[in-house]
Formats: C-alpha cells, sequence, structure tokens
C-alpha cells in the first residue's frame, strides 16, 4: 500500500522522487554505486563502466528519438565525434578532462545540429535514412581525415585528475559514474520545464504543436542538438575508457543497438534508457558466459558466440516490439503497481 | 415494412478508441428492393453506422461492442470486411475514396474482386458505362484527374460491378453542385430500381434524400429518433427542428441558463 | 445584460479579427473562395455549414497552416498572413482540434503547462539543472495553472492522468484548459461539443461563456450542434461551398432561405429527381 | 548471475606461477578463417609445452575472446583480459590493434605481444619495443615478390590492388619506392573498399593499366578470384600475385579456375609439405590428421616463439618484464623451428625476415614452391 | 578523356545498377502494399545465395533445379515473415516495423552465420562467361547476363503490376487500404502476397548477387545502398526504383573509377542527402500532404 502520498506544495508535486520509500531507494542506489568498486572484482567495474556510457548515450538518443520522436541511427557516429574529439585534444592540446568531455559534447551538438537540419524537411523513416547517411559520412571522415588519424585512429593517454592517471576502470570509475548520473538527472530535470515538454509535443503532434508556439525547426535542431551532446560526452567517455578510437568502433550497427536498447528498455522513459542500456549491455557478456559454460560438451562453441549474439540481438528487438512494445520501463511499472497494492490485492 | 428484411440493425454499440461512444443502442432495417434514408446532423453517427455494417470499423480503431447486425440472414460478426463484399454487400464510402492513381478502367477492375468466390463472372463493365456514359468517356484516364461528379459517379459505377444486393451509400452529394446532385441521384432511383439493389443511403440533404428513399431514419447522438415512411416525415413539422435545430420552439432549454457549480479542493494528488 | 445593451456594445466593439477576401485552393479544388467576415472583440461568432463547405479549412487558414492563395488575414490590425502558426500563437491566437489534438503521451497538468510554452523563458541550461529560473517559472506556472485554470474548468481530480485514458468530454475540456493557458486574445474552437451527450454540451456551453464574459476572451468556433450555437453566438457566419451565403444574428440566420435551402436542401431539387423518376 | 560472480573469483583465483597468453583473436567476422587456425595453432603448441611439464614447471595457460576482427573489441578484450589476468604474452589480431594498443603495452611493460598483423610500421623496435612479427612484414613481402619480378621480367610494371584498411595501405607508400629501386613501374594503384563484392569498374582500370603482375594485398578472398577471372576473360596477361594472408591453400583452391598459376610469398612451410625432416610439422599432422591452414602455422610459430622467449629469460634469471622477454627474444639466432619455416630464422629486430615464392597447381590443387628460401639482409 | 573507359566503367555501373533496381523493386513492392520500409532486404537478399549455394554444394542438386527452389524458398520466407512479424505490427508506428525488420535482418545474420560460417564462399559457375564486347567495350559476362535478367524480371514485374489483376489489387490497396477492403479485395492476402514476391525476387537477386562477387554474412550491405536507391527513386515508385537503381550504380562505378573504391558509399550517401534536401519524397515517389 502507497503510504506519505499527500502533498501540500507544489514544488512537492513536481519533484523527481515524490516518496519516501522513493528516496529511500534512491539512497540506496547511491550508496551502493559508491560501495560497489571496493567489492566487486576489476571485470564488473569494467562492465559497470561499459554499462553507464552505454546508459549516457542511450539517455541521449532517448531525448531525441524516445521524446521527441525523430529517429536517428547515428547515434553511434555521433559518440564517434565526441571521442575523436577528445582524442584530439587530449593528444595535441593536452586540456583537462573536464574541458574536453566539455568540448565533446559541444562539438558533437554542432555536428547534430548539421546533421539534423535534413528534419526540416523530413520525417519518420526518411529521417532515420538521413542519419544513417550521416553516419556513412562521418565514418568517411573518419578514416580519412588526417587529423583522426585515417583508418588507424587515434591513441591516447589516459585521463589523469590531480595527477593521477585513471587508467584503470577502477579509477575511470569514479569519473564515468557522477558524470553519467549527473546527465541522467539533467534529462529528467528536462522533462520537468517547457524545453522537454515541447519535445514531447512534436513527437505526440508536430502540428498542434505549432499551434501553441512551439517553433519546429528551432525545438528539433534544439532536440538534435543535446542529444548528440549526450553522444559527444559518453564517446568522450568511451575514448578515455579505451584509449584508442578508430573508425571502426563506431559502426552503424552500434547505432541500432542504442535505438534497440531504448526500444527494449522503454522509448520516451529516462527509467528505459538506463534498464535498456544496462540489459543490451549484459546479454552479450551473459551470452558468452553461457556459451563458456557450454565449451566442453559444444565443440567449437566460441565460434558459434557471434552468430547467437547476432540472433540475440535481433530477436530482442523483434520480440519487445511485439510483445512488450512499451519495453522493461512498463514491465518495472507493473512490478511497482503490484507491490503498491500488495498484500491487499495480487 | 412487410418486404423482406435484408439489414437488420439491433441494438447497436459502438465504441472509439475505447473511450468514445459514437453508436448508442441504434436500431434499424432494410428490406428487399428499397433505399432507406439515415439522416442525421454531423457527428450523429450516420457513417459510424456503415462502417460498422461493412466491418471496416477496425481500420479506425473502433469496435462494435454490444448489439448485433444481420444481412441477408447472416450475423456479420463471424465475416471478414472483404467477405462481406463478396456477399453482395457493396459500400460507397464517404469521400468517394476513389483510387486516384488507377485508371477508371482499373478502378472497375478493382472491384471485380468483390466477385470472388461467388461464381459470378467477371462482366464487361457495359452496364456501368450504360448508366454513366460520361466514365466510358473517360476510362483510360487517371481517376485523380476526375471531376467531383464523375468521381462520385464511378465510386458508384464500382458498386455496380460487384453485383450487390445492398448498397450502403454515405453522402453522395457532399461537395457536389446541385445540378450534379440532380444527376447522380437521378441514376441511383433509376438503379434501385432497374437493378433491384437495396439501398441505405445516409445523407445530410434531407430533400433529396426523401426524393428517392421509401423509408427513413433521423438520428441524433447515436441513436435513431425518429423513423417512418417517407412520406410521412416529409410532413413532419418536427423533422427539420428535430435534427438541424433551426427555429428552437417547444420547451427548448437555452444553454445560456445553464447553472454555475464550483467546488474547490487544494490537495493535488 | 439586456439584450439591447449587448447588442449596442457589439457593434462598437472594433473587430479584432478580420478575413478579407480568403481563397484557397488544394491542386485545382476550391475550398474557399473570397470569404470575408468579421469577429469583434468580446463577442461569440460561429461558422457553421454542411460538411465539406470549408469551415476547417478556414480554420486552418487562420492558425496558419494553410497559406491562402489571395486575401488577407488580418489581426488585431495587422497583416498575418505570412506568419507562421507558432508567431501567430505568441499574438494571442489559440485554437482547439475537431478530432482533438492532445497530446496522449502526457499527464493533463503537462498538456495544460504546454499552453504557456511560448510565454515562458527557461533555456536548455536552465532546463537540465532545473535551478534559478527553470524552478522559479515552472512553480509560477503551476499556481497559475492550478488556481486559475484547473478551478475554473473543474478538472482538479484527473490532473496527474494521462490524458490518453480520459473519456472523451474531459479530453475536449482539457484541450480548452490548454488554450486558455496560452493566455489567448482570441479562441478558436472547432466544433467544441462534437460527439459530446447533452449534459455533457451543456457543460461546455457554460465554459465557453464563462470564458468570454470571465476571461474576456474573443470566441470564434465551429459548431454542428445548432441548438447550442443558435443560443450562445453572438454573431453566425454561413459557409457553403468555400463561400460565406449569409451572416448575421442567430435569428437572422435561422430564418434566412439560402441557409435553410443549404442544410435542407433545396425542395425544387428533390422536386425534380421525383419527376423525373416518376417518367 | 551467480555464475557471473563465480567468472571474476575464478579469474583472480589464478596460480601464481602460471603464465598467461592472451589473446584478442578474430574467431568470427571477415577474418574468421585466420582466426579458427590461429586458435587451434596456439592451443596446440601450449599443449605440446604443457604436456612436457610447461617452461621450468611453469604451465602456460591461454585466455582468449572473440574479436570478430574489430579493433575496438580486440581493444575491449585486451583490457578485459589483462585486468582480470597477470598477462605475460599477448597475441593481437590486427594492424590497427597492434598499433592502437601499442602505447598501452608500453606503459604496462609487462609483456611482449604478436599477432596476424605483418605491418611494416610494427618492424621497428624504436616505436615498437614490446612487439614483434612473426614473419616478414608486409613490405619485405612485397620486397620479396618484387625482387623475384625484378628477376624474371626486369623493368615489368606492377600493379597494386588493395583494400581501403589499415591493413591494405600498410605497405603500398615504401613499396612504390622500392619499385623504383629495382627498376620497375608501378603503373597503377587501386583501392577498394573491403569486402567489395562488384569489382567490374576496378578491372576496367587494371586493364586500362595493362601491367605485367599484380599484386593484391589487403584481402583474404575476396574479391580476388572475380578479379583475375574477369582479367584474364579480358585477355589480360598480367600475373597475379597475393601477399601471406591470401595464400592459404584451401582459399586458393577456392578460386577456382582463377587460382592456376596465382603465386605469393610464404615464410612458413605448408602441411603436406614432406621435404627433408621436419618433426614439428610430423607433430602437427599426428595431432591433426586433416589438412591445416597457413594461420594455423602462423599461431603454432608465434606461441613458439613466445614460449621460446619466456624460457630464455627464465634461464637468465630475470624476471618476466616486456624488456627482457624482448631481449631474449632478440638472442633467438638460427634458430630451429622444427621445419615450420624452412631453414632456421633468426629475429634481429621486430621481424622474422624470411619467405619463399610459392604458386599453385592446378593439377595438384596445392602451392609449390616457385623460388628458394630468401632471407632478406642475408 | 578516354571514352572507350568511361563507356566501360558506365556500362558496368548500369550493370550493376540493374541488381540493384531489381532489389529495389522487392523492396517497392512491399513498400506499396504495406507500408513497411523493409531494412532486412539486403539480409533477405544474402539468404537467397546462401540456400542457392546449399541446394547445389550443399544438397548437390543441378544449378537449374536450384534456381527455382531459391525463389521458392524466398517466397516461403516472406510469407512466414508477414505472418509471424508484420501482421502483428499492423496500426504500429512505421518505425516500430522499420526496427522490426531491422532485428530480423540480424536474425537471418546470425543464422547464415550460425549454418554457413562467416568465410565468404564462392557460388558454382553458372553463367556463361565467355567475353562480352559492346563495340569494342567490355562487359563482364556475370554482370551482362545479371544485368539482362534484372531487366527482364523488372520489365515483368512492371507488366504485372501495370497489366494484371492482381497488379490492380495491389496499387489499389497501396492507395487505400479501406477503399480496397469495401472492393472486396482481401488486403490481408494482398499483403502476404507481395511479401512473397518480394522476398523471391530478392532471392533471385541474391543468387545473381552472389555469382558476381560471392556471398558472405556481410552481404545484407547492400540493402544499404538499395535502400538509398529507393529513396532517390521513391519509396512508392518502381520506376522510381528502376532509374534510381541505375542512377546509383552509375554514380558508385564513377566516383569508384575516377575518385577511388574508397568513395564509393561516401558518393551514394551524399546524393541521397542532396535529394532528401530537395526533393524529400524522391524522384517519383508521392507526396502525401499531411490531413489536419
Amino acid at each position: 500500500m502507497r503510504i506519505g502520498t499527500l502533498k501540500l506544495s507544489y514544488a512537492a508535486d513536481e519533484a523527481l522522487f515524490d516518496t519516501k520509500v522513493q528516496w529511500i531507494c534512491l539512497a540506496l542506489l547511491g550508496l551502493s554505486l559508491i560501495l560497489f568498486p571496493f567489492v566487486a572484482g576489476p571485470y564488473w567495474i569494467y562492465m559497470a563502466c561499459l554499462v553507464a556510457i552505454n546508459v549516457a548515450s542511450a539517455t541521449g538518443l532517448n531525448i531525441l528519438t524516445g521524446y521527441t520522436g525523430l529517429v536517428s541511427l547515428g547515434q553511434a557516429a555521433f559518440m564517434g565525434v565526441g571521442a575523436y574529439t577528445v582524442a584530439v585534444l587530449e593528444t595535441r592540446v593536452g586540456t583537462p578532462f573536464i574541458i574536453n568531455l566539455l568540448a565533446a559534447g559541444g562539438m558533437t551538438a554542432a555536428v547534430g545540429v548539421v546533421f539534423g537540419i535534413p528534419s526540416l524537411r523530413v520525417k519518420g523513416l526518411y529521417l532515420a535514412i538521413a542519419t544513417i547517411a550521416a553516419s556513412m559520412i562521418l565514418h568517411f571522415v573518419f578514416s580519412h581525415w588526417d587529423l583522426t588519424g585515417g583508418t588507424r585512429g587515434l591513441s591516447m593517454p589516459p585521463a589523469s585528475l590531480f595527477g593521477l592517471a585513471l587508467d584503470q576502470p577502477h579509477k575511470l570509475y569514479w569519473l564515468i559514474i557522477p558524470v553519467t548520473a549527473l546527465m541522467v538527472l539533467g534529462a529528467a530535470n528536462l522533462f520537468r520545464t517547457r524545453i522537454g515538454r515541447a519535445f514531447i509535443a512534436i513527437r505526440d503532434r508536430d502540428i498542434s504543436a505549432e499551434v501553441l508556439g512551439i517553433p519546429l525547426l528551432q525545438t528539433k535542431l534544439t532536440s538534435f542538438a543535446l542529444s548528440s551532446f549526450y553522444a559527444g560526452v559518453a564517446g568522450g567517455m568511451w575514448a578515455y575508457f579505451f584509449r584508442v578510437v578508430t573508425p571502426e568502433s563506431f559502426p552503424l550497427i552500434n547505432s541500432i543497438f542504442y535505438l534497440a536498447a531504448i526500444i527494449v528498455g522503454g522509448m520516451g522513459t529516462i527509467l528505459g534508457g538506463i534498464l535498456g542500456a544496462t540489459f543490451m549491455t549484459l546479454v552479450p557478456e551473459v551470452l558468452k558466459l553461457v556459451v563458456g559454460w557450454l565449451t566442453p560438451w559444444v565443440p567449437d562453441a566460441l565460434s558459434l558466440l557471434a552468430p547467437i549474439r547476432t540472433i540475440v540481438f535481433g530477436a530482442l528487438i523483434v520480440g519487445f516490439l511485439i510483445f512488450e512494445p512499451q519495453g522493461l520501463a512498463e514491465i518495472w511499472q507493473r512490478i511497482r503497481r503490484f507491490f503498491h497494492l500488495w498484500p491487499f490485492r495480487t | 415494412m412487410d418486404a423482406e428484411i435484408l439489414l437488420n440493425i439491433n441494438n447497436v454499440e459502438v465504441v472509439y478508441n475505447r473511450t468514445i461512444q459514437v453508436l448508442r443502442g441504434l436500431s434499424l432495417r432494410v428490406p428487399k428492393g428499397e433505399i432507406v434514408a439515415l439522416l442525421g446532423s454531423n457527428g450523429a453517427g450516420k457513417s459510424t453506422t456503415l462502417k460498422a455494417v461493412s466491418n471496416l470499423l477496425e481500420l479506425e480503431d473502433g469496435a462494435v461492442t454490444a448489439g448485433q447486425i444481420e444481412f441477408d440472414g447472416t450475423d456479420l460478426a463471424t465475416l471478414t470486411p472483404h467477405g462481406l463484399v463478396r456477399r453482395g454487400l457493396f459500400h460507397v464510402m464517404e469521400g468517394r475514396r476513389i483510387f486516384e492513381d488507377l485508371t477508371v478502367e482499373e478502378n472497375l477492375t478493382a472491384a471485380t474482386f468483390s466477385l470472388s468466390g461467388r461464381g459470378l463472372p467477371i462482366t464487361p463493365f457495359d452496364l456501368v458505362y450504360s448508366y454513366f456514359p460520361r466514365l466510358y468517356e473517360r476510362r483510360k484516364g487517371l481517376a485523380g484527374y476526375l471531376s467531383g461528379g464523375e468521381q462520385q459517379m464511378l465510386a458508384i459505377g464500382r458498386a455496380l460491378i460487384s453485383k450487390p444486393k445492398l448498397i450502403l451509400l454515405d453522402e453522395p452529394s457532399l461537395g457536389l453542385s446541385p445540378k450534379l446532385v440532380e444527376e447522380i441521384f437521378t441514376i441511383i432511383a433509376r438503379i434501385n430500381r432497374e437493378q433491384g439493389v437495396s439501398m441505405l443511403l445516409v445523407e445530410q440533404n434531407a430533400a433529396v434524400a426523401f426524393s428517392v428513399a421509401s423509408y427513413g431514419y433521423i438520428m441524433e447522438m447515436g441513436k435513431v429518433v425518429i423513423d417512418g415512411p417517407v412520406e410521412r416525415l416529409v410532413k413532419d413539422q418536427d423533422v427539420q427542428e428535430f435534427y438541424l435545430g433551426l427555429g428552437g420552439g417547444g420547451a427548448h432549454k437555452s444553454y445560456r441558463d445553464v447553472k454555475h457549480y464550483k467546488r474547490r479542493k487544494r490537495w493535488l494528488s | 445584460m439586456s439584450d439591447g445593451l449587448k447588442r449596442s456594445s457589439r457593434e462598437t466593439a472594433s473587430p479584432i479579427l478580420k478575413v478579407d477576401a480568403l481563397s484557397l485552393s488544394f491542386g485545382g479544388l476550391r475550398a474557399l473562395s473570397g470569404v470575408s467576415f468579421e469577429v469583434r472583440e468580446g463577442s461569440i461568432t460561429a461558422l457553421i455549414g454542411p460538411n465539406g463547405a470549408g469551415k476547417t479549412s478556414m480554420f486552418n487558414a487562420i492558425s496558419g497552416f494553410y497559406r491562402p492563395n489571395t486575401g488577407r488575414i488580418i489581426f488585431d490590425g495587422e497583416d498575418i498572413s505570412r506568419e507562421r502558426p507558432p508567431s501567430r500563437a505568441k499574438r494571442g491566437l489559440a485554437r482547439t482540434f475537431q478530432n482533438i489534438a492532445l497530446f496522449r503521451g502526457m499527464t493533463v497538468l503537462d498538456n495544460i503547462k504546454l499552453g504557456r510554452h511560448a510565454h515562458l523563458k527557461t533555456n536548455v541550461l536552465d532546463a537540465l539543472f532545473y535551478r534559478g529560473r527553470a524552478h522559479r517559472e515552472e512553480m509560477e506556472l503551476r499556481a497559475e495553472v492550478e488556481e486559475r485554470i484547473i478551478d475554473f474548468l473543474e478538472i482538479q481530480h484527473i490532473r496527474h492522468a494521462s490524458v490518453g485514458a480520459l473519456p472523451y468530454g474531459l479530453q475536449k475540456r482539457v484541450e480548452l484548459a490548454r488554450a486558455l493557458a496560452m493566455r489567448p486574445r482570441i479562441l478558436m474552437l472547432d466544433e467544441p461539443v462534437a460527439g459530446m451527450n447533452r449534459e455533457e454540451t451543456e457543460d461546455m456551453a457554460r465554459f465557453i461563456l464563462d470564458v468570454k464574459e470571465e476571461w474576456g476572451i474573443t470566441i470564434l468556433m465551429v459548431e454542428h450542434d445548432m441548438g447550442m450555437v443558435m443560443d450562445i453566438s453572438d454573431h453566425v457566419v454561413v459557409l457553403n461551398f468555400g463561400q460565406v451565403i449569409a451572416q448575421g444574428r442567430p435569428a437572422e440566420v435561422q430564418n434566412d432561405p439560402a441557409v435553410i435551402s443549404a442544410y435542407l436542401g433545396s425542395g425544387d431539387l428533390a422536386e425534380r429527381i421525383r419527376k423525373t423518376e416518376a417518367a | 548471475m551467480a555464475g557471473l560472480a563465480l567468472g571474476a573469483v575464478e579469474a583472480r583465483a589464478q596460480a601464481q606461477d602460471e603464465i598467461v597468453l592472451g589473446g584478442s583473436i578474430p574467431l568470427t567476422g571477415v577474418f574468421a578463417f585466420a582466426g579458427v587456425g590461429i586458435h587451434a595453432g596456439i592451443q596446440d603448441y601450449l599443449k605440446l609445452v604443457n604436456d612436457e611439464g610447461g617452461i621450468k614447471g611453469r604451465k602456460i595457460r591461454y585466455v582468449a575472446e572473440d574479436t570478430g576482427y574489430k579493433v575496438d573489441a580486440s581493444v575491449a578484450a585486451f583490457n578485459k583480459i589483462t585486468s582480470q589476468n597477470k598477462v605475460t604474452l599477448y597475441y593481437g589480431d590486427s594492424t590497427g590493434f597492434a598499433k592502437t594498443i601499442n602505447p598501452e603495452l608500453e606503459r604496462k611493460g609487462t609483456m611482449i605481444m604478436a599477432g596476424a598483423s605483418f605491418a611494416s610500421e610494427l618492424n621497428d623496435p624504436k616505436k615498437f619495443p614490446l612487439q614483434f612479427l612473426p614473419g616478414p612484414d608486409y613490405t619485405e613481402m612485397f620486397g620479396i615478390l618484387m625482387r623475384y619480378i625484378a628477376k624474371e621480367k626486369p623493368g615489368a610494371s606492377v600493379a597494386f590492388v588493395y583494400s581501403d584498411t589499415e591493413f591494405g595501405r600498410d605497405p603500398i607508400a615504401p613499396s612504390e619506392k622500392l619499385a623504383t629501386e629495382l627498376g620497375l613501374k608501378v603503373a597503377e594503384k587501386i583501392v577498394t573498399p573491403p569486402g567489395s563484392v562488384d569489382v567490374s569498374t576496378e578491372v576496367l582500370k587494371l586493364r586500362r593499366a595493362r601491367p605485367d603482375y599484380t599484386i593484391f594485398h589487403g584481402y583474404v578472398l575476396a574479391p580476388i578470384p572475380e578479379f583475375i577471372q574477369q582479367a584474364k576473360q579480358m585477355g589480360m596477361q598480367s600475373r597475379f600475385m597475393g601477399t601471406f594472408w591470401s595464400m592459404d591453400n584451401s582459399m586458393v583452391q577456392q578460386m577456382g579456375e582463377a587460382a592456376d598459376g596465382f603465386m605469393g610469398v610464404m615464410p612458413y612451410r605448408y602441411y603436406y609439405d614432406k621435404e627433408g625432416t621436419s618433426p614439428m610439422l610430423d607433430k602437427i599432422r599426428q595431432m591433426r590428421p586433416e589438412y591445416q591452414s597457413t594461420a594455423y602455422m602462423q599461431g603454432f610459430l608465434t606461441a613458439m616463439l613466445m614460449t621460446e622467449a619466456v624460457k630464455r629469460t627464465l634461464d637468465a634469471g630475470k624476471e618476466l618484464t616486456g624488456t627482457n622477454m624482448k631481449a631474449s627474444l632478440n638472442t633467438i639466432k638460427d634458430f630451429d623451428t622444427g621445419g615450420i619455416v624452412g631453414v632456421p630464422v633468426s629475429i634481429p629486430g621486430n621481424s622474422l625476415p624470411v619467405g619463399r615464392i610459392y604458386r599453385f597447381d592446378a593439377k595438384q590443387k596445392q602451392m609449390l614452391p616457385a623460388s628458394d628460401w630468401i632471407q632478406l639482409g642475408k | 578523356m578516354d571514352w572507350l573507359y568511361i563507356f566501360e566503367v558506365s556500362l558496368a555501373g548500369l550493370g550493376a545498377g540493374a541488381l540493384y533496381a531489381l532489389t529495389g523493386v522487392a523492396f517497392v513492392l512491399i513498400y506499396k502494399a504495406t507500408r513497411v520500409v523493409n531494412l532486412a532486404i539486403g539480409e533477405i537478399l544474402m539468404l537467397g545465395g546462401y540456400v542457392f549455394f546449399g541446394l547445389v554444394a550443399g544438397a548437390g542438386l543441378s544449378v537449374w533445379a536450384a534456381i527455382p527452389l531459391t525463389i521458392l524458398a524466398g517466397a516461403g520466407l516472406g510469407a512466414v515473415v508477414e505472418r509471424a512479424l508484420i501482421r502483428p505490427m499492423l496500426g504500429e508506428s512505421p518505425i516500430s516495423v522499420f526496427m522490426v525488420t531491422i532485428g530480423l535482418g540480424s536474425i537471418l545474420a546470425g543464422l547464415v552465420e550460425l549454418g554457413w560460417g562467416a568465410d565468404p564462399l564462392r557460388l558454382p559457375e553458372f553463367i556463361p562467361n565467355t567475353p562480352i564486347f559492346l563495340g569494342e567495350a567490355y562487359v563482364a559476362p556475370k554482370v551482362a547476363y545479371g544485368a539482362l535478367v534484372a531487366a527482364l524480371l523488372i520489365a515483368g514485374a512492371l507488366a504485372a503490376l501495370r497489366f494484371s489483376r492482381g497488379g490492380v489489387a495491389l496499387r489499389a490497396t497501396a492507395r487505400d487500404q479501406g477503399a480496397a477492403y469495401s472492393m472486396g479485395i482481401d488486403v490481408g492476402r494482398v499483403f502476404s502476397l507481395s511479401w512473397m514476391a518480394a522476398c523471391a525476387t530478392a532471392a533471385g537477386a541474391g543468387v545473381i548477387v552472389g555469382a558476381i562477387g560471392g556471398i558472405s554474412p556481410t552481404m545484407g550491405i547492400f540493402g544499404l545502398s538499395v535502400l538509398v536507391v529507393v529513396i532517390v527513386g521513391g519509396l512508392d515508385s518502381v520506376a522510381g526504383a528502376l532509374v534510381g537503381g541505375l542512377l546509383i550504380g552509375l554514380v558508385e562505378a564513377l566516383a569508384g573509377s575516377f575518385l577511388g573504391g574508397e568513395y564509393k558509399l561516401l558518393a551514394t550517401f551524399s546524393l541521397l542527402i542532396l535529394i532528401l534536401m530537395i526533393r524529400p519524397y524522391g524522384i517519383f515517389g508521392t507526396h502525401e500532404i499531411e490531413r489536419l
């Protein structure tokens, strides 16, 4: 049964986390994120960082696709812009990583706006295809420009904080997790204000949005810029994490991955981006483990891994779209509702 | 209404999007060989009634939630939209809905699918052309380039192809000049008489509808409010008032006089 | 207020909206030809006519979706024919849609808040951090929406509900609420009571009257419910085949032969069909 | 979830004296054919070593991850494997990977690395102090081919056909220079996108250049056979040549008609090569009765050279650091590979500059030697 | 300027373009009837190549028996996909359906890799390989015969759409589903048949494409070029697919030979962006007016 839901001020009613229980959960989550690196093994810290980077990027794509309804298949390429920006700044200029990350976001936002311009003329599928074109063109630039190191790409030194090199996942963890948390919080805030509402309005019915005084192009480009900013920062973190940036690091399939992540997680909910990115990042790892267990019995089990991963990836997209179009976030809500009523109704 | 009943709509309710109720217990009948007019203001549910009959509601996220519709003795709920057409129930939809990028002839060809599975031969389109000679002249042209009146003719012509028992006609006069309306309704009457086809005619133009129909229903808010043979309806003074609200009379309560109620409540969820 | 008084005030008030010889066609099909009429400040003006007469096209032209081929739209003395919908909205032109254009993915509250979009100033950076201006603006907006609009339209109980799940009548009311949040000078209602039963229609009629009288907002509406139109409008414009065939006070329009024939069809025509038939 | 945690624990409970050979192996993707062979070769050699008690009693454990032949996946695998194991030896799968991981390798300083790449740039002990190539680099391969050409037909014109990848572009610039030195003419350079299917336009370009020899580089199989076939149909007389990765017997056989006369450079002996004594080849044939690819030989030899470096380091009583192992590796002189390479080998710098020209014989369906073993720099 | 060379390159480009066009027609067929943008078309084409390979190399059938079987298998796949994946998505947003096809593509690519491995394979030779010369210009025989077959099939598809009763049903359904139902057209069957026809065509195209360049699990990338083709031509226009296919083939060939192979994709996708900006609905596509 839900308790403590009576609210007496507008501020309380507009808060992101509005019940005591939610605050407790949030505190627990925060605490466990802080304690995590002290108890988990290196592999888990490694995975946590990877998940966080993907959460940041998926949240960005969710702003654009889930909330604004503009489908993009360019998120990975945009991450590439951010990663290269960080790599170039780190190797050639040597600016501190916070500046580099912000620059990565800014640069990517600018690129995103340029490739968002077709949204002036086209939407829906056509836009999705335009973003495919954008990622092809970006890939070409990455692999043929001297500044980006051509097909070889760039490798870069680790980020450093007060002279300490953040060269291991358990050190980078303290950079990646807070940045991602901030970004997710920012996205959640966004949808409490006019900007976020305008995005949703455009998604739901762009014509009536116009009647309400929402300029379509400007708002769509804002969404593109924001989403790309997120991709850029995520790409920057990616660069610090892998310290190698190559054109092949950001293929089209990764863009599909992020789109799949928000579909599986739940389009247009902040929680969806988090759950989806986490789930989709962990599934291949779980598969790897399963295949590892099979190795003694199935010859060449390892070589089956890639095709199985590809199949499962496709099947997850198809399965969620057909059977659970609202995604994991909806499943989560269902569980929550169940416990709100529990034990009075089961 | 002693003739054999071809279409029997019984207490039907229709809801769109699971929220908006449009039909609220509508009943009507179409006897064999006759034209029945269904009149009513906009939003009364006339088009919805026709779509419910031809099973096309689903395409617009609508559903029959109660009641029963029988055509020629069969419960319609068991039939697919195209299966229904192939049993001789043809719906000429509002706005004509011709295939604009097909030629006139191809539009008629499309309608021949209504003959599938009925053991009826696909005959040349002579019958259609005999009613609408203008279509013959333009048979090779794209239907999209036809004038509004010609498009309406084509829409009715497609119905003729299907050798129907019952045609549902949705606002054939819509957007047409009086002269064209006259022409088309004259032909509608001829088709009814010569081919023995029954028709359920939805119209806003009551006078024109009454000129060809034998029986009329007037609906408002999703149900029938008045019905009767046309001769009687025409003479009925209430008819105009009731469904157009023109010339307020009787115990009419003005909307201006509705009372205000105000409540105040301060908690937020 | 007596009838006489009201009439004189209506005639002295200046037109807030003027449609001047407007023509509009789509690929050769004429939707409007040379339509002119005026909406006086503080009035309720109704636009009526049979299906396909061009009423919704007229609305779309006024709100800026369609660009007229010829003619002008003058709002508050300025020609706005070339403006995009958002800038028209900023000037105080609000509208609702025939088939309800609410944002189904949002709550009632957020839908209403959207009405104020153009008047708020929060930028992206404020929004991400939700501090300072963003927070202040949101709280002020919330207070206004709650205390003026939600109370007025009596939709407190559904403020957190998702719009998609609401019954039709309430959705219509929420759409009205959203339009009011725009602080409009003129409110265009496209079939505000279509599909409503008598009771819901009564509620809506009262809201419309209150909006005019208490909020001082001019109203232009398209409506088919003649009962309501005739009861609450100050001025009625009748369209048929994209042309104005009559306009005036409800009582005048009601008895205009052209209007009766447009709605009922001409008796002559029916007569002729019958004759050909008999022959 | 419990299983996942178990995996992590397992990784930390690694035996202290074990030596770990990590690998970013392309078991899937466009390079899978090679990866599978390499994987088996490494495993087989380590099995031989471990069966004999390991190196000074220390077993060698092989930890590999599939990369799909993608640089970022290779890097991810590297990060993952090295963060969970104390890795001493590493096998990398591509030129891109070898180049990009180098700074990290130097920073760590705990391992030496070799791999599937024979990139020329890697053959520089100053820039890549902890890596080596278990064969000649690509430029050296081109060199061996062009020396052969210069001898057979002085002043001949040559065309380079290569893929638009790090792998493909690697030897082109230095080889152009070398061609001039050798008095050969580079008639045309054709870049194709990797994995391209329809090469009709490229063939037209090739025909216009009318080269006496065409060297393909940066491919595994496609689109070489299509190239050759169309070129032959057009009546071109060019001789077609390839570098290591397109020289495997089964690959060449797949070229069908186009295979006849296809030539290339190969640093190892083929599985079926019975010439002379070759104890290691015998062991391989014993373990695996069916044909093993040249990629297998590459993996096998890499593991052999790596363990040799470890052995020599331990023998010298030194710690297993990258620098120490690399120094031990460079002490390898006239080393007998048990017949994997036809002559005793030395690793003076980063590569093993030896190779031989083979030509495909359509009747025997085998690659047959067309030259003697050529040792560069000797 | 070497005109002969340009001519030869253009011919080669047009030959490749004919295959783009053929696959594009398959794409358009599905889009026209069901409004589904089928991004899995490249993978279906790939599967066609593999099925053919399996029948010939695996089951030992003769080439001429394998081709019709492959096409049949394509039709079967189309029927299954339509019924199992597309029908349940009726009424969902086009983007969701589009993503379903992406998922399908991934599944098919995985299955092929699982079955036949990741290595590229070569199809058995069955196209005559006597060189063809148009005047002095050489055309690769495989490309020439492939283009010829593609041309015949496209002509057949155009004729069927234009003149057959089924073609009328398909075009009617494409124009207005509701109205098609009211004509007695079994819209579900039209959907199903169009998927079958399209997948059969794609599978057939896969055999030709595979015969020219070999088959591999990454062959689905062909679908991306086809996507460009149909966007340029107009998603719902068969004629557009034809013109778009030839145009893209030509652009790729010219870009490839005068700029270098790495510029092929760049050229086509830049063209795509350009077309989207100036003619968003393609050269021949229908511009749909949005209703309020």
